[in-house]
């Protein structure tokens, strides 16, 4: 792989990050005005909290001094107090960052593994029945709202059916007998939130996969290979798909935003106990150092995530590679 | 013997616009041993001529009517799969463009070899074997085998795109313009290098391409394809020099001779026609100066004038039908 | 003279429509939008509907009947009122971010694609920050700051979806910029001013078009979601509103569909719609395609 | 500087370098700044009424040094005098005036018209930008004109069509007219037929060769065919690695060619004849790339006549016999008088 390849894209990332650093102090601190007037104007603020804010943003220094103390804290791990739990920015987080990990992982996995497969589907039966419906469904579950779905779902399986309980992670006061009781337990709170969060991604990941196979199919080395006398589904897996894959990469990098913002959603309907429903919480009752520390965190990981689908594409495609 | 012998072949492709008569009745044969060159202005079908013998048509295409007999068996009453076991091992193609022919996340070696891990049943190790000697049979080192395309320069793409076709020893071999967008230095290089692999290994071989001019050492035969339809066909001295139909004399007179006279070459008036309304009779009279009457209403068939020298003219052939 | 050149354009648009008609999904698309498009023009008008009009307590959440075609909300009021009262401000609201997100997209585009060199990493470095940014969190925060009028609504999508259009438009003037005409126009005594203006925007202009239907599609969705998660404009009620209250008010434990369901699927239809149309331009327009 | 009034352009010593590290970010990681040697160090004079072909493989510079005569890329050294006089691209006003003398022709017509402009809009560009037309019936008859020489008859018939509305050959025709609507003294064709069918080639070369002649326009012909070179040129110049190996009368260039790689390219030059006793000289290998130049002379890895001496010394081009030039150690006989390439 190429070091100077890699340098780049880490320096790059670096001046990304930074840049969000900037955002991020400017967009609590300088647009709305005051931020210690919003902190007061907050009927929840404590007056602890008021005097800790006062002091962690030492607002009678200059903006630049405020700006190295605010960066200082962040190297120490120091975001701040949230309002609502009275306790570090950062151990709120660090709690919550399990239940999210769970839920955005598995659904991520799923919706990769199948937007692909339904990509591939509808791209080598393009035009015939079976790819206009993939299509159809592609495009339609792509439209729709995550939040709708996930109600839906909870209107239709959850209270009309009773299939799944409908809100947390595990049944509330139940003691297990074993870790395997525990494990189905989650298991069955979590089937509807990554059945919801899978299904609004799977309709860009198949349109992606479909798009990115129909031009590979265009290319005189799909005809070369069909030329050395390969079936179809040789040629497409062995040499189609590879290519196809590529891009791939790149979009479920940068589509990880649109998974955190579809964890929000979901987190939300289905109260699971993780980041994106603690940021709605903290948006509800105006928790700003809560809600900067979140907005900060996940900033940060999209960003080294999409550093490391970067990596990873320079070394799938042996065109970046040298 | 002859090895290949189209009869009558129809290939149309349906568009939106109607059905584009791309290969509208063409004959010819091919025998073993033999190079013969398909000649004609781009568009005029001759690349699809090469694709309907190994039926690699897009999906909008068909093949309409006729025969392609090879070693005897017609090719267009075989199944998928049995056309499938034919391509590459029998009829392999070096298409236009070899910077595109390869897949570009494959090493260039594996390429080839799958063709022969494929269709012979060759275990890797020795299929890598056969690469080696593919990659000395086209002049590449043999340490360039687990290079990826990009590595390659242009004229070694090439080489390598060569030694894939020739991998599973095809009895006939067909290149689509396979010197096109190439230096001519690297074209003399490549075209020399045909020539040797065909002696060498005893191969057939069709060379499509609009240049006229690099036929000379390279085929026997030549074809010239104009509109659909071979219009004039005949061993390549003959084409260049005693050539009568008017297409092929504008056609060579087009392309200028260092090694003679300094004169303009000529121009063709006029355009190829829309292959969806072909113009009546003989194809070429809306651009054809000795056009008569008949011209515009009889198609003309391809007479034998000669030889082995056949023409589609009315003004040339006197025996009528 | 000039009827000549009328004439020449008019060619061209007919050609363009001739090849739109045949398209499916671009035709579906298009009669689904017109419909919603009507509904939000005459709809209030044809249906006359109050969102301070309160219904009595045994409207609360009343299913379909007669009177009220799809039963009545939370608060009693007619979901169907309110939902043709919503058309109107969840398109409106789509539409004028995306021409925000448009022409800050096409300016940063354009600019970066054809001065290249430091202007371009400098206006790179600033979308590739837009457009990692998860845009939902950012969107929440910068909602939550500003405050939740719909004029803030409308700032805050158009500002945060402009990354990926100008990401394409850079690509597109990139190899626009290539191109021998621009190079022809650069050998005649050119300026910059003019190549972009004659040259580089014309020829940018289709994909811009095709690019700016489907970010009205995430707009709407952006709404929405905005609306549902509590930062929409309690004065202006969009569908996304009503999800909210819904929600809040546990129509999906009491069964409520018919409160839950439409406005849901109006979301749908128009957010389809568009993306149908944006995939229709783009394949009549994309200049991949256009050469020959 | 003898006899310059008969030069419309005199190129000397011209050399274009470009940097391959780009971005600020290249800049400090590369570890040495790489330069692409495009063109090195050429001279060239081209009379009025004459045409120039430069002949070369792809990489060879032969577009680079073409762009850098009209100042479409700039030079990294040398100097190039239009009349007698060197331009000042940083000046407007004598870019413009210059701008207006000398046009390119491009090689891809279908790449070289604005796809969504009309044809009238097309050809008055040139008058538009250096506002050269007070009224629309002017500009109309200039355009008329224009499309006139190109010969596209009748002009009203293509007036208000677009681009796609044509096909290759009207198109060149069409980006033709665009570079005749001024009526310039000097041409840049770069390729002009290699994108058409060799069905409408000569028309297009027949019409460059008249204009030539009929109105005494230079012209700079760029092509990788050397047949077509010798077709219509009065000296072809090769061109090999950014460096001219070889120049003279195209027919001289043909016939009695010294270079070993003008030789060499003569003998592989495909022609519709068979010739059973031809001898092909094919060199081995390709051009390498501009950024690792060979030392001595460039050629020498593929020089089938190469000597000790052709790896250490560079070859200056001499004069061998009147007006024609060649830089090679195999033909520089030492009473030879070393000087420019003046024919």
């Amino acid at each position: 792989m190429n070091k100077n390849h890699i340098l780049k894209k880490i320096i790059q990332s670096v001046i990304t990050i930074i840049l969000v650093l900037i955002l991020n102090y400017f967009l609590f601190r300088i647009m709305p005005g005051n931020p210690l007037q919003m902190i007061m104007r907050n009927p929840k603020a404590t007056p602890e909290a008021i005097a800790k804010t006062k002091a962690l943003f030492g607002l009678d220094k200059p903006w630049y001094v405020q700006f190295g103390i605010y960066i200082k804290h962040l190297l120490q791990g120091d975001l701040g107090t949230s309002f609502l739990y009275k306790k570090p920015v950062g151990a709120v987080i660090a709690s919550r960052v399990i239940p999210t990990v769970l839920l955005v992982g598995v659904g991520e996995i799923i919706a990769v593994i199948i937007g692909t497969l339904i990509g591939i589907v509808a791209a080598w039966k393009r035009g015939q029945k079976i790819d206009v419906t993939l299509l159809s469904f592609s495009l339609i579950t792509y439209s729709m709202p995550t939040f709708w779905l996930g109600i839906v779902f909870v209107a239709f399986f959850s209270v009309h059916l009773k299939l799944f309980p409908t809100t947390g992670m595990v049944t509330p006061g139940l003691t297990y007998t074993s870790t395997l009781a525990k494990i189905s337990d989650i298991a069955r709170h979590m089937f509807l939130p990554v059945l919801t969060l899978s299904l609004v991604m799977i309709g860009e990941y198949a349109l992606i996969m479909r798009n990115s196979l129909l031009d590979v199919f265009t290319e005189d080395y799909i005809t070369t290979a069909y030329a050395k006398g390969f079936p179809e589904k040789y040629v497409v897996r062995k040499h189609a798909v590879p290519n196809a894959l590529l891009p791939m990469v790149t979009i479920v990098a940068i589509n990880l935003g649109l998974v955190i913002a579809g964890a929000i959603q979901v987190e939300t309907i289905f109260s699971w106990p993780g980041l994106g429903r603690l940021m709605y919480d903290a948006l509800k009752n105006r928790d700003y150092p809560l809600l900067q520390g979140i907005f900060l965190i996940v900033t940060i990981c999209v960003i080294i995530a999409n550093l490391c689908a970067d990596m990873l594409y320079s070394y799938l495609d042996p065109r970046v590679k040298n | 013997m002859d090895i290949l012998k189209v009869r009558d072949l129809k290939t149309y492709f349906k568009i939106k616009a109607g059905t584009v008569k791309a290969v509208d009745g063409v004959s010819f044969t091919l025998k073993e041993g033999e190079s013969l060159g398909l000649v004609g202005e781009s568009g005029c079908g001759k690349t699809t001529i090469a694709l309907s013998i190994t039926q690699l048509l897009p999906p909008e295409g068909l093949i309409a009517g006729g025969e392609i007999y090879f070693e005897g068996t017609n090719l267009l009453k075989l199944n998928e799969e049995e056309i499938r076991a034919k391509r590459w091992k029998d009829i392999s193609i070096i298409f236009q463009g070899a910077m595109n022919a390869l897949n570009p996340v494959m090493r260039v070696g594996d390429q080839i070899s799958e063709a022969c891990v494929y269709h012979e049943g060759m275990s890797y190790d020795s299929a890598r074997k056969r690469v080696k000697e593919l990659f000395s049979l086209v002049e590449i080192d043999e340490s360039r085998i687990d290079d990826y395309p990009h590595e390659f320069s242009g004229g070694m793409k090439q080489r390598a795109v060569i030694a894939m076709a020739l991998a599973c020893g095809p009895k006939i071999v067909i290149g689509d313009e396979p010197t096109t967008a190439l230096d001519v230095m690297i074209q003399a290089q490549i075209l020399q290098l045909l020539n040797r692999l065909r002696k060498e290994m005893d191969m057939s071989m069709i060379i499509i391409t609009h240049d006229l001019s690099i036929l000379g050492e390279t085929c026997d035969k030549v074809a010239v394809v104009y509109a659909g339809k071979i219009v004039e066909i005949g061993e390549v001295e003959t084409i260049y020099e005693e050539h009568t139909h008017p297409y092929t004399e504008k056609l060579v007179k087009a392309f200028p001779n260092i090694f003679g006279k300094r004169e303009m070459t000529a121009s063709i008036p006029g355009m190829p026609p829309n292959l969806i309304n072909p113009p009546a009779g003989c194809r070429f009279h809306p651009r054809c100066e000795h056009a008569t009457e008949k011209c515009r209403l009889v198609e003309p068939k391809l007479k034998l004038i000669g030889g082995e020298h056949y023409v589609a003219c009315h003004l040339r052939g006197d025996n009528d039908e | 003279m000039e009827n000549a050149k009328k004439a020449a354009r008019k060619r061209k648009i007919r050609k363009f429509i001739e090849s739109f008609k045949t398209n499916k999904m671009g035709m579906i698309g298009a009669i689904i939008l017109g419909i919603f498009i009507f509904l939000a023009i005459f709809g209030p008008i044809i249906y006359p509907y109050d969102p301070m009009q309160f219904g009595t307590a045994k409207d609360v959440m009343a299913p379909p009947g007669p009177g009220r075609i799809l039963g009545s909300d939370d608060m009693g009021r007619d979901v169907l009122g309110g939902l043709i009262s919503g058309t109107r401000i969840s398109l409106a609201v789509g539409i004028l971010a995306t021409i925000i997100s448009m022409v800050v997209g096409t300016i940063i585009g354009v600019a970066s694609g054809y001065y290249g060199g430091r202007t371009d990493a400098i206006l790179m470095r600033f979308t590739d920050m837009f457009l990692v940014i998860p845009w939902l969190p950012l969107m929440l925060v910068l909602a939550a700051i500003l405050g939740s009028s719909i004029w803030n609504i409308i700032l805050v999508i158009g500002l945060t979806s402009w990354a990926g259009t100008a990401r394409v438009v850079r690509a597109q003037a990139l190899s626009i910029k290539e191109r021998q005409f621009v190079e022809r126009a650069k050998s005649i005594g050119a300026d910059d001013r003019h190549i972009m203006v004659k040259h580089i925007l014309p020829n940018v202009f289709p994909l811009v078009f095709a690019n700016t239907i489907l970010v009205s599609a995430v707009a709407i969705l952006s709404e929405t979601t905005l609306s549902f998660l509590g930062m929409g404009d309690p004065t202006h009620p969009s569908w996304g509103m009503m999800l909210h209250f819904a929600f809040e008010s546990g129509a999906a434990s009491v069964g409520a569909f018919w409160f839950l369901l439409p406005p849901g699927l109006c979301v749908v239809a128009v957010v389809l719609a568009f993306t149908f149309l944006g995939y229709a331009f783009d394949e009549i327009l994309n200049p991949k395609l256009e050469r020959r | 500087m003898n006899n310059i009034a008969n030069d419309i352009i005199e190129v000397k010593d011209l050399k274009v370098y470009f940097d391959m590290s780009r971005g600020f970010l290249e800049e400090i990681l590369a570890k040495e700044k790489r330069q692409v040697k495009a063109v090195d160090g050429i001279d060239l004079n081209i009379k009025k009424g004459e045409i120039v072909s430069l002949v070369g493989e792809s990489g060879s510079g032969k577009t680079t040094i073409g762009k850098a005569i009209l100042h479409l890329v700039e030079k990294t050294g040398g100097n190039i005098f239009f009349k007698g006089e060197e331009i000042d691209p940083k000046n407007n006003k004598e870019m413009r005036l210059f701008r207006q003398k000398a046009q390119m022709i491009f090689q891809d017509p279908y790449q070289s018209l604005n796809p969504r402009d009309i044809i009238i809009d097309i050809i008055s560009e040139p008058l538009e930008v250096n506002k050269l037309v007070k009224t629309e019936a002017e500009k109309r008859e200039r355009v008329v004109r224009a499309l006139e020489w190109a010969g596209l008859k009748p002009a009203e018939d293509y007036l208000y069509r677009y681009p796609h509305e044509l096909s290759g050959g009207q198109r060149q025709r069409v980006a033709i007219a665009g570079a005749l609507v001024l009526e310039p003294e000097f041409i840049v064709a770069d390729e002009p037929v290699s994108m058409l069918d060799v069905s409408i080639r000569a028309d297009i070369l027949r019409l460059m060769l008249n204009q030539c002649r009929q109105k005494g326009t230079s012209y700079l012909f760029i092509t990788h065919d050397l047949s077509l070179a010798w077709l219509i040129s009065d000296r072809i110049a090769t061109v090999y690695l950014g460096k001219i190996v070889e120049i003279g009368d195209a027919r001289l260039m043909v016939g009695k060619s010294v270079h070993p790689y003008t030789k060499a390219l003569v003998s592989v030059m495909p022609v519709p004849k068979v010739r059973k006793d031809r001898k092909m000289t094919i060199l081995e290998g390709e051009t390498p790339n501009p950024i690792n130049i060979p030392s001595g002379c460039r050629f020498h890895p593929r020089c089938p006549n190469v000597m000790g001496k052709c790896r250490e010394s560079e070859p200056e081009l001499i004069e061998i016999e009147p007006g024609h030039f060649a830089a090679c150690h195999l033909c520089s006989p030492h009473n030879i008088n070393k000087k420019g390439p003046r024919s």
